[in-house]
């Protein structure tokens, strides 16, 4: 893998950029694998880069249907916190984040992970009860989140209207100042990279359509597109469609899938610092480098797998936003668009083994697993590398929906993203 | 002065009537009918902005909303200034402002040009390659910096002084675009006498035909043609005309949404006029009749201010009257060109055309427009442009067909018309979901198999010859009408030979020269070659690492070169490399627009009970509860929330209180089978409850946890009257439903909502009864008559009431419930009475720290969506005998269960006057290693002036076991030690509401 | 926006309803005598399918009836509603 | 004692004054929600002179309306102080049939909306096709408008239409209805 670095930028600057080579290369499928990765989104190529890298396990492959990161990896608003409630949700959360810190250094790739803070407003005591609640859990597991009164959450994004005559005045922000965005497609491109240097076959345009088992019932195989592949461990990454990737394995799920529908603006100068949640009036809001303001809609009310949906929610969204920031009221909507997001009852991932043997699943991450990527691929490569799950998504299973041992974020705070 | 370019001649502005803007500070004249763009080009300024990335000087390139590069600031008044206006959409209208962009300090000394100096470093994706190093500049240095550089305009600063309006609307034929193809669909379709819309995005209608001087359209010029189609479709009664108005968005089940400019355009708007509104369609069928967009060619420089689309060219000519340049060079590689050059030259500007094409392959057009004296070059590449700031010359030269290029010449010219194609408009119809096929003969995408009940006709379907565009969209305006009336229409036959072209032929090293595909973006062919070699294949990648696509055009003047390129780079067939996702909306729509009315007042209705006016003239103030405003607590002088909360509590365990109940959600079960209903629904047992008498009801969802709470009255043995929470009312009543109708249908029961229906007014306190009792009739108010969470129906004040014993604040209490518009009447009635009582009015709050000191608990805030009636300490009010209730068998699930679940408990801080935080945490040691685990989180926290101390509710582990035990409890900066106690800080018994 | 057709009121704007997820799914007769996981099953696993389900709706700001309509989930097409406790006519499974 | 019901008018949710010549807050009036089986309702056909055997969707018009809102449900509307003689009335016609009779006289304010531009005023806010036949003069039904749910009483092709919404809706109603008629007549 040729280094990427202002020397070789500029070298090649002279040499008209003839001299680049291919990020990942284009592989045909091998007969068989140490392990097969079912989906090239974020997680997916997250977790064969941790597999090559940290289990050794270098004789794999990324499995994609249509193009990488061309899933919610690539349609989602990055916002990244880890200022979660619950202590398992914080284990994850944090784990990911502290693998951001040096993300871009580790793949040699700039994710342009950008830590300019995320605050989330607090507009009635119902929210200041809860974003306390929040701020405390956090300090107990070492999490950044602090409580800013109005003044404070105005100085430090200085577009907020804090009148107190607003419909739902601001009367409290949660800010966890770690938290930001990232380049989203970077991130599928700069695992991809990193696993292809280490020889990992990322194989594109390429469908898983079934499974193979043995006689004992254990994982001897995927059926795709381009034919059978033997392997004895398949991780299943594959978001919105989780449910139809099991359900070839014969396997129901606690999942259901939506569209999740975001918009961006025209591109302007900076504006907007920070990242913005209200969770009261559902709107989300970010100003990307580019400098649109990227804005986050909520999930249209049925099950669907068309990435689009109504024109009514992102309305809605908007409503908010323009209650919030009147100024933007003649800023324009460029795009909009939608991702299939595959929703738990709890609103949390499932992480680990299923009923079937060698058959391992990463999923339900919902409207918010952008910002777990390195950490959802680092433990779900050890997962599937030692056959058990790591500590941090030991609580995560597929039995809590048996037990009710739920890790119910949503239930607990109504936040999602 | 109209312009040094203004032709003597001809358009379609209106002489009569001047107007001047201003550009950058100079005040510049044009007429009613400019566009800012003609109006600018009249003035022969053609620098207008600069390029995103390399601040490149840039020009118009297009006469339309297809447009990427002239994108202007416009200022019209405080509240109404905003970026990225097209010029060639905005119309000019007296006393706008209009500025560039992108640039420091001015347009023309612009400190950010240095960017296209260091091009060769900025190349696609060049900052996922560097800019890593050391970690912390990424935030602190770079990012600031890329920040600063990208973004095109300025966004507003201030509220939106503009307002917006919105309309649904619903039609059998919505027509879009009111070209020849789209005036001839209307035409028919309305000929049926249904309704039937037809909407463009331009001032006036009638598309390229308004910039056609010569065709003729059943023996009348083109344009006479246009004008009474209109006159047609304005007399028929079932027409509704939309000019201005974008379809920018089609969705599911043919719901279409428009974008329709109002008084932009208008130098005095009248003020109630909105500025835009939305139109949501729901149409029958659609016809979608949007054209075409001419593709620009690929060669090294055509980015130059000066060099435009061939068409946009003509446009200007001929619908404008301005000239885009003196000496004018066309380049094409097809046929429409011509008539572009031959309107150039009868406006007696200089012209020359180039020709891609070897002679062979041109058609008649040639001839006859070297007949009028215009020199045409035929197999000719483009090598590059000549010029910065303003285009001066093309560099030209023969190329052989094996591709041998020969000597270059230079054609001096001041503008340059190119046209490297056309690619119909199929946005809609591919938001529609119709399938799109690849035209081998066109180089184009054009509509397959529609999805939805859609037809498209014209240059949109690739249908480029007139008579045949209007034939088609007659066609498709009947049928799309339910009829199957055809017409033929004698008109100019439109020469359209053309052959496809990528990035012309050139000498150069092609990978050093700037050859632009997406203008605004500045991603040139090198960048899409770049993206390839470096393994982005799939389109979607290309879009995605080099940007092409993403500008505010979004793609219309650069995706089929960008795809016609990957194609030619990846030796595939354009077909199987695809195009990009067509998305909503067709051109940038205000969020003005979106949001329509809702603002200020009506963002969220503000629900407000009877009893509010009089609460605010007391100068109470106020909280959000779900929709609701509700009196949160009542000031007097200068007292601060607490010093209120704490008399208005005293006043209610010393004398009385007032308090406006009426946001309680009250829903009235009815029916035979009411009580079984109850009993299946609430976790209680219902089938004993005696009429007359009350129950506190708990219900759960089916996964076990508490779902809501209230009191219920049983009225009749066939009628209750059901409290529930204030924000949980229609979740409830929702839940209720859902079960009643799926589940049990069989049962014979009905609900009505009547929270509305009654004001509630509690009185609260030792005196309630005394201070009632006189102005109620009918009802004994005798203690063992009318005993503790007993109900009676009679009058107050002469008015009916349900009248409830109930207490959530642990005293002696009343709930009156009357008829919602009595409400006030009867509160005053009361406090009129009140005076001597000692009676106080108090809010949400006090109504809180009274209950929490009874150990009441509030559903939402002790619990959240986990906690079942156990953690609560209220098992004992399951009917365990009941077989079944919604949520039972959730309660026998292991987790809840099992041991160690969290507990309500009180905790007393051991400083009493420590108020702790909501949602502090506590946990069984201080002195832990991070992280440390909680036992669980205060749920509830106040000053209580019964105890004269501190109190607060929780949530802990095994909490009931720990009565008695030390914990500690996190402070904003540390942590406070405390201790777990009962949840019950006052009359642990519930004696006083006895009394 | 959908167009959804309730068998009460006709076709209506997708905003006067609310989804109420896949149909079908039975409640137990005698929950207490299901074991956790058929009852996890009953109360969180769905078919979650792509193509043709079966669905339920309430014309919450209409007739306000719960209903069920077979969609199918690529396309959005509603292809028939019909009341609780009906079957569908034609086409579907599930 | 003091008898306010008598003496004292129902103090509206809405300020009647409000009223511009197109959109006017409605007098108060009894109102109830009945609610019945439909055979019940085809079998005995009307009832304290509400017409109840309607299409879905439809009302009878007249001092006692009966708006038909969904297979089993009906909102009454007659002249305000006849509460307890409809009840009675209603009570004695059905007797022992499965039925529920709510009053519901103070939950809904009534708003009238008029003139030419009265459906474009609604559309503004209601998604409805009130054309006069998708929404013929008789028609009514539960919908929305803006973020509020309303019922829309076509009544006569003035054409006149009835809003009924609830009473805390009823200023957000008013509003909205008088924001959209400021697109025809500046008021
Ligand atoms: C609009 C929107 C906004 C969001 N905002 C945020 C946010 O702000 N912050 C945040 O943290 N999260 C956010 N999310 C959620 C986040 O995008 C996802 O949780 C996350 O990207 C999931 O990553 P993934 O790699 O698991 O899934 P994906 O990127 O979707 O990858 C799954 C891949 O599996 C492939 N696949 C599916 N089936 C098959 C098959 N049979 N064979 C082969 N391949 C298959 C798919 O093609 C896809 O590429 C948002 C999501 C959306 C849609
Ligand atoms: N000679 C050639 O090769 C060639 C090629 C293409 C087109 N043409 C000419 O172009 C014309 C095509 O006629 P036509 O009727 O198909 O197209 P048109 O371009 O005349 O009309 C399309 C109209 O639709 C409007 N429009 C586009 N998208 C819209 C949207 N989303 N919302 C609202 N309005 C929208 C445009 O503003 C325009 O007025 C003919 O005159 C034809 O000769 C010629
Ligand atoms: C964070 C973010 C920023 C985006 N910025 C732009 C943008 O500037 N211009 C643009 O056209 N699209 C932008 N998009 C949207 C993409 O073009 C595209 O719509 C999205 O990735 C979904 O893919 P699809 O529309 O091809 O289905 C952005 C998307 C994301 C997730
Ligand atoms: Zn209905």
């Amino acid at each position: 893998m040729r280094r990427f670095s202002l020397k070789s930028l500029i070298s090649e600057a002279f040499n008209a950029h003839q001299g680049w080579e291919r990020q990942w290369r284009a592989p045909e499928p091998k007969a068989a694998y140490d392990a097969v990765i079912v989906g090239g989104g974020g997680h997916g190529l997250a977790t064969a880069y941790y597999l090559a890298k940290e289990h050794g396990l270098t004789n794999i492959a990324v499995i994609e249907k249509g193009w990488l990161g061309g899933g919610n990896t690539g349609r989602n608003t990055t916002i990244i916190r880890s200022n979660y409630l619950y202590e398992e949700s914080e284990g994850i959360y944090e784990h990911a984040m502290k693998l951001w810190a040096g993300l871009s250094q580790e793949l040699n790739y700039n994710v342009m992970y950008s830590q300019r803070g995320v605050l989330m407003l607090a507009h009635n005591s119902h929210d200041v009860q809860s974003f306390k609640r929040h701020v405390y859990a956090n300090r107990l597991a070492g999490i950044d989140n602090e409580w800013l009164t109005p003044d404070e959450a105005k100085e430090f994004c200085p577009p907020l209207n804090i009148s107190p005559t607003l419909r739902y005045p601001i009367v409290g922000a949660a800010l966890q100042r770690r938290g930001g965005v990232a380049r989203h497609d970077a991130v599928a491109w700069g695992y991809a990279r990193g696993a292809d240097a280490m020889g990992v076959d990322i194989i594109q345009n390429c469908e898983v359509t079934g499974f193979r088992r043995d006689a004992a019932g254990a994982i001897a195989g995927v059926e795709t597109s381009k034919g059978f592949i033997a392997t004895k461990r398949v991780g299943v990454v594959a978001a919105g469609h989780t449910s139809v990737v099991m359900a070839r394995a014969g396997l129901r799920m606690p999942l259901e899938s939506f569209p999740l529908q975001a918009l961006v603006s025209e591109p302007v100068k900076p504006v907007f610092p920070c990242v913005v949640m209200s969770n009261a009036v559902h709107a989300y809001i970010s100003q990307s480098d580019k400098g649109e303001l990227v804005i986050g809609a909520g999930t249209d009310q049925y099950i669907s797998y068309s990435q689009q949906g109504g024109l009514h929610v992102p309305i809605h969204t908007l409503d908010a936003i323009c209650e919030l920031f009147p100024q933007f009221s003649r800023m324009r909507m460029l795009r909009s668009w939608g991702g299939i997001v595959d929703v738990t009852p709890d609103r949390s991932p499932i992480i680990g083994k299923t009923p079937i043997p060698g058959l391992y699943v990463n999923c339900g991450w919902g409207t918010g697993g952008f910002k777990a990527t390195p950490g959802s691929g680092n433990v779900f490569a050890w997962t599937i590398a030692k056959g058990e799950p790591h500590p941090i998504n030991a609580p995560f299973t597929l039995d809590r929906f048996r037990t009710g041992r739920l890790i119910d974020e949503a239930a607990a705070a109504a936040v999602a993203h | 002065m109209a312009g040094r370019n203004r032709l003597p001649r001809g358009g379609r502005v209106d002489r009569s009537k001047s107007v001047s803007i201003a550009f950058n500070g100079r005040t510049l004249a044009g007429f009613a009918g400019d566009t800012v763009a003609s109006l600018l080009i009249a003035h022969d300024i053609h620098f207008v902005g600069r390029s995103f990335k390399y601040h490149r000087p840039r020009g118009f390139l297009s006469h339309g909303s297809d447009e990427p590069n002239a994108l202007l600031s416009v200022d019209r008044g405080p509240g109404k200034i905003d970026p990225n206006n097209r010029a060639t959409v905005a119309e000019a209208r007296e006393g706008l402002v209009t500025h560039s962009q992108n640039h420091w300090p001015s347009l023309d000394f612009d400190v950010g040009a240095i960017n296209d100096v260091l091009s060769p470093v900025f190349v696609a994706g060049f900052y996922y390659k560097t800019f890593m190093w050391p970690r912390r500049f990424w935030d602190s240095v770079y990012e600031p910096k890329i920040r600063a550089a990208a973004g095109l305009g300025r966004a507003p600063t201030e509220p939106d002084a503009d307002r917006y309006a919105n309309r649904h609307a619903h039609c059998d034929v919505l027509v879009v675009g009111a070209g020849p193809a789209g005036l001839a669909a209307a035409l028919a379709a309305s000929e049926t006498g249904k309704r039937i819309f037809l909407a463009d995005e331009q001032a006036e209608m009638g598309g390229t035909l308004l910039h056609d001087r010569t065709s003729m359209i059943d023996g009348k010029p083109a344009q006479d043609w246009v004008a009474e189609a209109l006159a047609e479709l304005r007399a028929r009664g079932n027409v509704t005309l939309l000019p201005r108005t974008t379809a920018f968005g089609y969705y599911n089940h043919n719901h279409i949404a428009l974008a329709e400019r109002i008084t932009d355009h208008l130098a005095d708007a009248p003020a109630h006029m909105p500025r835009e509104r939305l139109w949501q369609i729901r149409a029958a069928e659609v016809v979608l009749a949007t054209g075409a967009h001419e593709r620009p060619l690929v060669f090294a420089d055509n980015d130059r201010p000066g060099i435009l689309l061939a068409e946009s060219v003509r446009a200007f000519i001929n619908r404008y009257a301005v000239a885009p340049g003196r000496r004018i060079v066309f380049v094409t590689n097809g046929a429409s060109a011509y008539a572009a050059a031959l309107d150039a030259a009868d406006a007696g500007l200089d012209v020359t055309l180039v020709d891609i094409r070897p002679e062979g392959d041109c058609g008649p057009e040639l001839a006859a427009l070297r007949a009028k004296g215009v020199t045409a070059l035929t197999g000719h590449t483009v090598l590059a442009a000549t010029g910065t700031r303003r285009v001066t010359g093309l560099a030209v030269a023969p190329v052989s067909p094996e591709g041998k290029i020969g000597a270059r010449k230079i054609l001096a010219a001041d503008c340059v018309g190119m046209s490297g194609g056309w690619t119909p408009s199929v946005h809609l119809f591919s938001q529609s979901r119709g399938k799109l096929r690849f035209d081998p003969a066109l180089d184009a995408f054009v509509p397959d198999q529609p999805v939805q009940a859609t037809r498209s006709a014209g240059a949109a379907n690739g249908r480029y010859d007139l008579s045949e565009i209007l034939a088609e969209g007659f066609a498709a305006g009947s049928a799309a009408a339910g009829d199957s009336a055809t017409r033929t229409f004698a008109a100019t036959p439109t020469p359209t030979g053309f052959l496809p072209v990528r990035a012309l032929p050139t000498d150069a090293d092609p990978a050093r020269i700037k050859a632009f595909i997406d203008f605004q973006n500045d991603v040139t062919a090198k960048d899409i070659h770049l993206a390839v070699r470096e393994g982005f294949e799939s389109v979607e990648h290309v879009k995605r690492y080099t940007t092409t696509g993403m500008a505010t055009d979004q793609g219309k003047s650069s995706n089929m070169n960008a795809l016609g390129l990957v194609a030619g780079i990846l030796d595939k067939p354009l077909p199987t490399v695809g195009t990009t996702t067509f998305r909503p909306p067709y051109t940038p729509v205000t969020f003005g627009t979106l949001i329509g009315p809702s603002r200020d007042a009506l963002f969220d209705p503000a629900r407000k009970t009877p009893i509010h006016g009089w609460a605010e003239e007391q100068g109470a103030r106020f909280e959000d509860v779900g929709l609701w405003k509700r009196a949160w607590y009542f000031p007097r002088g200068d007292e601060d929330m607490r010093e209120a909360v704490a008399r208005e509590c005293a006043a209610v365990r010393e004398h009385v209180g007032i308090f406006d109940a009426s946001t309680l959600g009250k829903i009235e079960v009815v029916g035979p089978d009411a009580a079984e209903f109850m009993n299946r629904i609430y976790v209680n047992g219902w089938l004993k409850l005696e009429p007359g008498r009350c129950r506190y009801g708990l219900m759960l969802k089916e996964d076990g946890y508490i779902l809501d709470d209230g009191v219920v009255a049983r009225l009749a043995p066939d009628r209750f009257h059901v409290t529930t929470t204030t924000g949980g009312a229609p979740r409830v009543l929702a839940h209720m439903e859902d079960y009643l109708q799926t589940e049990w249908p069989e049962l014979e029961v009905f609900l009505t909502s009547t929270t509305e229906q009654f004001a509630v007014i509690a009185v609260q306190g030792p005196k309630a009864r005394d201070l009632i009792a006189p102005l109620v009739t009918g009802i004994d108010l005798a203690n063992d008559a009318f005993p503790h969470m007993a109900v009676r129906t009679g009058f107050i004040c002469g008015v009916p009431t349900r009248l409830f014993r109930v207490s959530f604040t642990g005293e002696l209490g009343f709930e009156i419930n009357v008829p919602a518009d009595y409400g006030r009447a009867i509160w005053e009635a009361i406090f009129a009475r009140g005076a001597a009582f000692g009676l106080t009015p108090y809010g949400t709050e006090a109504m809180h720290v009274l209950r929490a000191e009874r150990g009441f608990v509030i559903i939402g805030q002790e619990t959240d969506g986990t906690v079942t009636p156990d953690d609560l300490g209220l098992g004992g009010m399951i009917a365990r005998t009941k077989p079944d209730f919604v949520g039972k068998r959730s309660l026998a699930r292991p987790d809840l269960v099992a041991p160690g679940r969290k507990q309500l408990v009180g905790i007393l801080a051991d400083d009493p006057t420590l108020l702790l935080d909501e949602g502090a945490q506590i946990v069984a040691d201080r002195d832990q290693p991070i992280p440390i685990h909680a036992l669980g989180h205060v749920t509830s926290s106040y000053w209580s002036p019964a105890c004269d101390r501190s109190i607060a509710l929780a949530l802990v582990e095994s909490g009931r076991a720990r009565i008695g035990s030390e914990v500690f409890v996190t402070t904003p900066s540390s942590f406070t030690k405390a201790t777990v106690t009962a949840p019950s800080f006052f009359d642990a018994e519930g004696k006083r509401v006895h009394a | 926006m959908l167009l959804i057709p309730c068998p009460y009121c006709g076709d209506r704007p997708e905003i006067e309803f609310r989804g109420g997820g896949e149909a079908h799914i039975a409640r137990p007769r005698d929950p207490q005598a299901v074991d956790d996981q058929a009852w996890a099953e009953f109360l969180f696993y769905r078919t979650n399918p792509k193509g043709l389900m079966a669905e339920r709706w309430n014309h919450a700001h209409g007739c306000q009836r719960w209903f069920n309509a077979l969609r199918d989930t690529v396309s959005d097409r509603i292809l028939e509603s019909y009341r609780m406790g009906e079957k569908p006519s034609g086409g579907g499974s599930s | 004692m003091l008898e306010i019901a008598k003496e004292a008018a129902r103090a509206a949710a809405l300020d009647p004054d409000a009223a511009t010549p197109a959109i006017a807050p409605m007098p108060p009036a009894t109102r109830f929600a009945l609610r019945m089986r439909p055979e019940t309702a085809t079998e005995i056909g009307s009832v304290a002179g509400f017409q109840l055997d309607l299409p879905i969707n439809r009302a009878s018009l007249g001092p006692r309306l009966a708006a038909r809102l969904g297979p089993n449900e009906w909102l009454l509307i007659a002249e305000d102080g006849e509460t307890e003689a409809i009840e009675a009335e209603i009570a004695s016609a059905l007797g022992e049939r499965f039925h529920a009779l709510v009053d519901i006289s103070h939950r809904n304010v009534g708003l009238s909306v008029r003139g030419a531009q009265a459906a474009d005023m609604l559309n503004a806010g209601c998604p409805l096709d009130l054309s006069t036949d998708a929404l013929p003069a008789g028609s009514a039904t539960r919908t929305l408008l803006g973020k509020a749910e309303i019922v829309l009483i076509h009544e006569d092709d003035a054409p006149t239409y009835r809003v009924e919404c609830w009473r805390s809706f009823a200023p957000y109603v008013h509003g909205f209805l008088q924001e959209a008629a400021r697109d025809f007549d500046g008021g």
